[in-house]
């Protein structure tokens, strides 16, 4: 008999493996993909912003938990370095570092640690920090440019979204796939946004209803206002194919923290999101429409949450 | 602090910060955030403002008493309506460049909470002198907080004072500033900051 | 000139109509209101602190302007001050109070109380109390988390490094709120110039109790024996004070004769616990 | 079409809370629970729509005849005070729990830029009567809709750990400006003017 | 075979790995500590004083009310005292008989079988059961003859007999499914029999290959009874999800399987009700699960109640040194206790001991609602909606609008949550606090 005194506690006495630490770290390990593309199509630059980007993030983290009282080893759990990288896979290659950091900056205060901090915020915090951008530096924040295997000369300094909108040209789907198109720079290859996506479903950290009804309902009301005029709206896989859409699908929108608890909302939640994009990049000022649609189906959970409360086992 | 609230100066200064209308009692929101985009806007929207609570304060502490409790709301606007009105003409005719940056939101100054609020609120229960006293410090209130939005969002949305440049040309605006998101952050920020004050003064008292 | 007539008619017929429409309205729809209920709240502190037994300051005010209530000095935060205000406001006698302040009555600090386990789980004395009956020997001692230390609200009691929290008298307005918030009702309000205390709660038997307490109450009762007829009492092994002046008059002996310093002086008490 | 793009306009597109900042005061306060934005939206809807019929009505047919369009503002307003405190009188004696949420709210209704603003711009822009009553309505189901999704974020809010100088209007302010960034998506879908 | 299961739940490891260890029986300790709470309900009136002789299988407290059952002697010997002693549920001490054995081990009443018991009357069963102190001893411990005689107005058609044993390390069902199950069989019948059911099924998890070949081997002899193979998924052994699993009937919110017209009794309560019914044998001993990586001797054993949890362990070979909890019942549902003086009662199932490797502890983080506690909960409630209002001390809108008193705290969500938040701690205070206002 030891004279150590028996930890006494509640059941379930034994836990899963699993951790909020894993689960983040995880996550930028899976954007090496996405990063990676990044690298291979503009360079060394991005990866610049993305360090920036996440180091101010992780930076303003760790202040804010300061001032706030908290932990300050929180600022390490990895969810402020997922932010960063997020942010910068969404800006343009070129996109100045002061203000990628100032993005990040603003990500973490607004939107994350003003709510309460890592699992409280209502809103996504790299897209409200990409939001920001967008609204405060406009001509940066929509300033492309070309990839490294596409000739300076014949880069029309647009993406191809802006390219159907303003000018009704239609981008190769194996360039959108592979990714050697203008566009933020983590955003351009589906292919590798699709691989980093499947390895955090395959690893259970990301619900793949999310992605599947997000991308399909795009699909759907893409579809739906390709069919009814060819000619002036683009075809469904060019929808899902263009933009940030896939970058929106995997990173995004299956942010555990702002999506809906049950896997029904999460369905809602998808389709809703999916609709929006279209709305937006068919009729709306704007070309590109994934970060809008995410942020206002983001306000909207709650609401999903509310509304789609699992039945209690033996409720009539 | 309770027998201070008898000695009229108290009824002046409480409005510039303590009571302040706008960041306090959070009055006044809608226009705080609509004008301040710019010095100009705020300060003239600010003027405005103290213009219209002074001389309803007035005339109203003058014929509170006449006006039966049922249907003095409805009076009240009225009172409010005709200065509201005299500004409006009055901008429209001298400064039609602000006039027209302001927009509806001089008409719109009828329905500012902070002036319709001070009439319930004080003018309704005190006697004239510091209702007076009440509205220019209320009304100064206003001013400084419209004010201190106007500088930080014209600073940092245009990166100049009174539409003059203050920055070399390596600043970078931030337009959102000017927006209505930069708008929303600004005051929010502004309140956030006023509230921490309040609570570490009232725990420093304790 | 014709302009001005017709505004001022205009004006004029809206008005009467206006005002006709809304005094009928008014005499139709009246609902009684008692001014009182708002001098009340501007009397009160404001603090909402639930120490009046309602909830928060509009409860209190309600009831005493609905003449539920008739103590006018219940609002502990307000002291003296208020208490005359509201007396004054709703014509009742003025009400004396005496200061009171929090005590603890435990004094299981780290070295006194055993430990009988090494709790791992939700730092809290409720839900420790509740769900594992804490980690501490005895059951009906602190359990250490500050519950009451969260919830007072204006920072008069804070965590000793004895494990114990302690109470700042200066800062304490006795609104009970750590009263409420401790799950073994360790916690009492007691005038100020109170002098002997039992700092102990255990109703197991001497042994037991001695057994995980250095300072537990033993249920002697060798300080019922000095002090004077009915003045304190024994139940269920423990040592109770039923008329506090008459034991502070025996202080000394009382608190001279306890075996395991159970029962104490504040003053003595307040010194063990910064040694 | 035209009196429903109107209606759209004003709901969603050109939100009076998000972009024209108008009907912040109750906004502030009433959206802490959903109960009682749920009742604050009607209450306002419905005031909001009928003073969009009344105030077109005594517009076009008293002060457009008569020349006096700069006794607008007074007259809109006096029918407006009108107008809500009869629907305070009502509610406070039909349905006390209802009154009560609302409480100091609801004859701020009368004060609140958004009625009074709804009145002026439709005047501003020559709305006929079936016009403006869309647009009333629109606006007040805009009103509702951005109470409602904030109320619902605040009730979640309630049991996070907010800074606490941040609670309440700051909060609310700063939700709204991220909410203002996330419909900047819908600006040009439909637009006014 | 087509293998039910309900929505929702977990895979621990299951780590079983005491399933073919035979079950031993243990000698009688030195000293026995019977508490005299060891059931759902009041705990039981000693009948017997300080100094008073008791022969094994003596009744020694009886049964105090409805729901409450009776106690019997372990083995014969001298009441030394009745005391406080350390509680393995209660979680503090509290009254228990204490017995010194004279080592002889002599029977009040030795049990014989008795005449035309398989044709007993349900009042004859009842009784019998009664008399015998027969709890659940599948964990629960309510009291069987309550529950074997349902009011009129309900009637059963379904009896379950539960062999899920879905808790992990846990083997002591398994083997009595491998050892005796026709004794299983025959309390089965006798519970049908009680209460008129039409019929009964046997439910066993697939990872138990030798249970299921015993039972499909003798359930031949039973007419209208038929072995249900169920998914091995924790908690399975629940009863209102296995109800789900076998009947697709809902248990309603807040009732009982009664109300459904079912009745779920675990194996060792079936083996019980046999030996009360045939023999009038008395519940004097029971067989539980020794495992857990700091138990040296892990296994299963018939052990008399009373007997401390030090004394299995001793009597077993010792544990390692780096033990630092000790757990009565299964690793998900188990209780920990604070010291090892702790007696075996009726309703322990198992003794695990864990040292640091499995035991870990964790800190709490912030919940990242990754709503994983969602997608497993197997009574379909939002757990980290719970623990947010439950936190927030608003414990009538956690019931209202959460559900909190379904929760029946399996622990799947604290199981499987990443920020390692305390579910079911915060749950059980919030039903104490539901329970302090009302």
């Amino acid at each position: 008999m030891n004279e150590k005194n028996l930890v006494l506690s509640v059941s379930p006495h034994i836990r899963s493996e699993e951790s909020v630490k894993k689960v983040m770290w995880f996550t930028v390990l899976s954007l090496a993909f996405p990063a990676a593309s990044a690298v291979y199509f503009f360079g060394l630059y991005p990866l610049l912003v993305m360090l920036v980007s996440a180091f101010t993030a992780v930076v303003a983290e760790c202040i804010l938990l300061k001032l706030r009282g908290r932990d300050v080893s929180q600022c390490l759990d990895g969810s402020a370095v997922v932010t960063g990288i997020l942010l910068a896979l969404t800006l343009p290659p070129r996109f100045p570092l002061w203000e990628a950091a100032l993005g990040a900056a603003f990500a973490i205060v607004f939107a994350k640690q003003f709510f309460g901090g890592i699992g409280q915020n209502i809103f996504n915090p790299a897209l409200v920090g990409r939001a920001f951008l967008m609204a405060a530096f406009p001509v940066d924040a929509t300033t492309w440019s070309p990839t490294r295997f596409m000739s300076p000369d014949t880069f029309t300094g647009a993406t191809p979204l802006a390219n159907f909108k303003f000018e009704k040209v239609l981008t190769p789907y194996k360039d959108l796939f592979f990714g050697n198109v203008a566009g933020s720079m983590g955003e351009t290859s589906a292919l590798l946004i699709i691989l980093g996506g499947l390895v955090l479903i395959l690893k259970g950290y990301v619900d793949f209803r999310l992605p599947l009804s997000y991308i399909a309902s795009v699909f759907c009301f893409g579809g739906i206002m390709w069919l009814i005029n060819p000619s002036k709206y683009p075809d469904p896989l060019f929808h899902i194919l263009a933009g940030g859409l896939m970058l929106g699908a995997f990173y995004m929108i299956t942010d555990m923290v702002t999506s809906p608890i049950t896997r029904k909302g999460r369905v809602i939640y998808g389709i809703l999101g999916g609709f929006l994009v279209v709305l937006i990049r068919l009729f709306a000022g704007y070309p590109e429409g994934v970060m809008f649609s995410i942020l206002i189906v983001n306000s909207i959970r709650p609401w999903i949450d509310r509304l789609t409360k699992p039945r209690v086992l033996g409720e009539v | 602090m309770a027998q201070n609230s008898r000695k009229p100066g108290y009824e002046l200064v409480k409005g510039f910060f303590k009571e302040n209308p706008v960041l306090v009692q959070l009055l006044g929101i809608c226009s705080v955030l609509a004008v301040s985009n710019t010095v100009v806007n705020s300060i003239s929207m600010g003027v405005s403002v103290l213009f219209v609570l002074f001389f309803s304060s007035l005339v109203i502490g003058l014929i509170k008493d006449l006006i039966p409790n049922e249907v003095r709301i409805p009076a009240y606007i009225v009172v409010i309506a005709t200065f509201v009105t005299v500004a409006d003409l009055f901008l429209k005719a001298k400064f039609p460049d602000i006039s027209k940056a302001l927009g509806a939101y001089i008409p719109l100054i009828v329905v500012n909470c902070i002036i319709l609020a001070r009439q319930e609120a004080f003018t309704k229960k005190n006697k004239l002198l510091p209702s007076i006293l009440d509205a220019i410090g209320m009304g100064t209130g206003y001013i400084i907080t419209i004010l201190l939005m106007g500088i930080i969002r014209e600073i940092l949305g245009f990166g100049s004072i009174f539409g003059v440049k203050i920055f070399g040309s390596w600043f970078k605006p931030i337009l959102v500033m000017i927006l209505p998101p930069g708008a929303f952050l600004t005051l929010a920020m502004l309140i956030g900051f006023m509230n921490f004050i309040t609570r570490k003064s009232e725990e420093k008292k304790l | 000139m014709n302009t001005i007539i017709i505004s001022l008619l205009l004006t004029l017929a809206l008005g009467l109509l206006s005002g006709l429409f809304l005094m009928i309205s008014f005499k139709k729809f009246y609902v009684q209101e008692d001014p009182r209920v708002e001098m009340l709240l501007e009397a009160l502190p404001g603090a909402n602190c639930g120490a009046c037994g309602y909830s928060g300051c509009v409860g209190y005010a309600e009831a005493l302007a609905g003449g539920k209530e008739t103590n006018a000095a219940k609002c502990g935060p307000g002291g003296q001050e208020v208490a005359d205000k509201v007396a004054h406001i709703i014509g009742l006698d003025t009400v004396s109070i005496v200061k009171r302040v929090a005590k603890v009555m435990c004094n299981g600090t780290k070295e006194n109380a055993v430990r009988r386990s090494d709790y791992d789980g939700v730092k809290s004395c409720r839900v420790a109390d509740f769900t594992l009956k804490g980690d501490r020997g005895c059951v009906y001692g602190c359990l250490g988390f500050g519950d009451c230390v969260n919830v007072c609200q204006f920072g008069a009691m804070f965590m000793g490094d004895d494990g114990l929290p302690h109470i700042i008298n200066e800062k304490c307005t006795a609104c009970g709120k750590c009263v409420e918030a401790c799950p073994h009702d360790l916690i009492e309000l007691v005038p100020l110039d109170r002098k002997v205390f039992v700092f102990c709660k255990n109703l197991d038997r001497g042994p037991v109790a001695k057994s995980y307490c250095k300072v537990a109450c033993i249920g002697c009762g060798l300080c019922v024996k000095q002090a004077p007829e009915g003045a304190m009492k024994l139940e269920k092994n423990l040592v109770i004070i039923v008329d506090a002046e008459k034991v502070d008059e025996v202080a000394d002996k009382v608190v001279g004769v306890c075996p395991t310093k159970a029962i104490a002086l504040d003053e003595k008490f307040a010194e063990v616990k910064t040694v | 079409m035209r009196p429903l793009i109107i209606f759209v306009a004003a709901a969603i597109t050109n939100n009076f809370i998000l972009t024209y900042f108008l009907g912040l005061c109750p906004f502030l306060g009433v959206s802490a629970r959903v109960s009682s934005a749920i009742g604050m939206g009607f209450a306002a809807t419905f005031v909001m729509t009928m003073t969009a019929i009344i105030t077109n009505l005594v517009d076009h047919l008293i002060l457009r005849p008569l020349h006096l369009e700069f006794l607008q503002m007074i007259v809109f307003i006096f029918v407006i005070a009108v107008l809500v405190q009869f629907v305070e009188m009502v509610i406070k004696k039909t349905s006390p729990s209802l009154y009560k949420a609302l409480g100091i709210f609801l004859p701020l209704i009368t004060t609140n830029c958004i009625v009074l603003g709804l009145a002026l711009l439709g005047a501003m822009r020559n709305y006929n009567l079936i016009e403006n009553t869309f647009f009333g309505f629109g606006a007040g189901v805009g009103f509702t809709i951005a109470l409602l999704l904030i109320s619902g974020i605040r009730e979640e809010l309630e049991v996070r750990d907010v800074p606490k100088a941040l609670k309440g209007a700051p909060i609310t302010l700063i939700i709204a400006g991220l909410m203002a960034f996330a419909f900047m998506g819908f600006s040009g879908i439909i637009s006014l003017q | 075979m087509a293998k039910s299961t309900f929505k929702g739940g977990v895979h621990p490891p299951y780590c079983k790995y005491t399933t073919g260890k035979g079950i031993e029986k243990l000698p009688v300790p030195a000293t026995l500590y019977v508490p005299l709470s060891q059931h759902t309900g009041k705990p039981a009136k000693p009948l017997v004083k300080r100094g008073d002789e008791v022969k094994k299988g003596q009744k020694i407290a009886d049964a105090d009310g409805y729901i409450s059952a009776c106690i019997h002697a372990p083995t014969s010997g001298k009441v030394r005292t009745i005391i406080d002693h350390p509680h393995p549920v209660l979680l503090m001490s509290d009254f228990a008989i204490v017995i010194e054995p004279d080592g002889k081990d002599e029977w009040f009443e030795e049990p014989l079988e008795r005449v035309n018991w398989q044709e007993s009357s349900p009042e004859e069963i009842v009784n019998a059961v009664k008399e015998a102190g027969v709890v659940g001893l599948g964990g629960a411990a309510f009291p069987t003859h309550v529950k074997i005689s349902p009011p009129k107005d309900k009637s059963i058609d379904t009896v379950i007999i539960n062999g899920a044993e879905c808790e992990p390390f846990l083997t002591a069902d398994d083997r009595i499914l491998q050892e005796r199950a026709k004794d299983v069989l025959w309390g089965a019948f006798l519970i049908k029999r009680a209460v008129g059911a039409s019929r009964v099924f046997i439910a066993v998890e697939d990872n138990k290959p030798l249970a299921i070949g015993k039972v499909s081997d003798v359930i031949k002899e039973f007419p209208s009874f038929e072995l249900k193979v169920v998914k091995t998924k924790y908690p399975e052994g629940a009863e209102k999800q296995l109800i789900k699993a076998l009947t697709d009937r809902e248990v309603p919110r807040g009732g009982l399987p009664m109300d459904v017209n079912c009745l779920v009794q675990n194996v060792q309560t079936a083996v019980a009700i046999y030996e009360a019914v045939r023999f009038g044998k008395p519940l004097i001993e029971r067989v539980l699960t020794l495992s857990g990586d700091g138990a040296r001797g892990a296994g299963n054993y018939l052990v008399r109640i009373g007997t401390r949890f030090l004394d299995v362990v001793e009597m077993t070979g010792d544990m390692s040194d780096d033990v630092i909890k000790v757990i009565n019942g299964g690793p998900m549902m188990g209780i920990s206790q604070y010291t090892l003086e702790v007696p075996v009662i009726k309703g322990t199932s198992g003794i695990l001991l864990f040292t640091q490797k499995t035991a870990r502890r964790f800190e709490e983080y912030t919940c990242i609602r990754c709503s994983k506690c969602v997608d497993v909960c197997p009574m379909g409630l939002l757990p980290l909606m719970l623990v947010d209002y439950i936190k927030a001390g608003r414990f009538t809108e956690a019931k209202e609008k959460y559900g909190l008193s379904d929760c029946m705290e399996c622990g799947c969500c604290a199981f499987v949550c990443p920020s390692k938040i305390n579910h079911v701690q915060w749950v059980k205070f919030g039903k104490q606090e539901l329970r302090r206002s009302s």
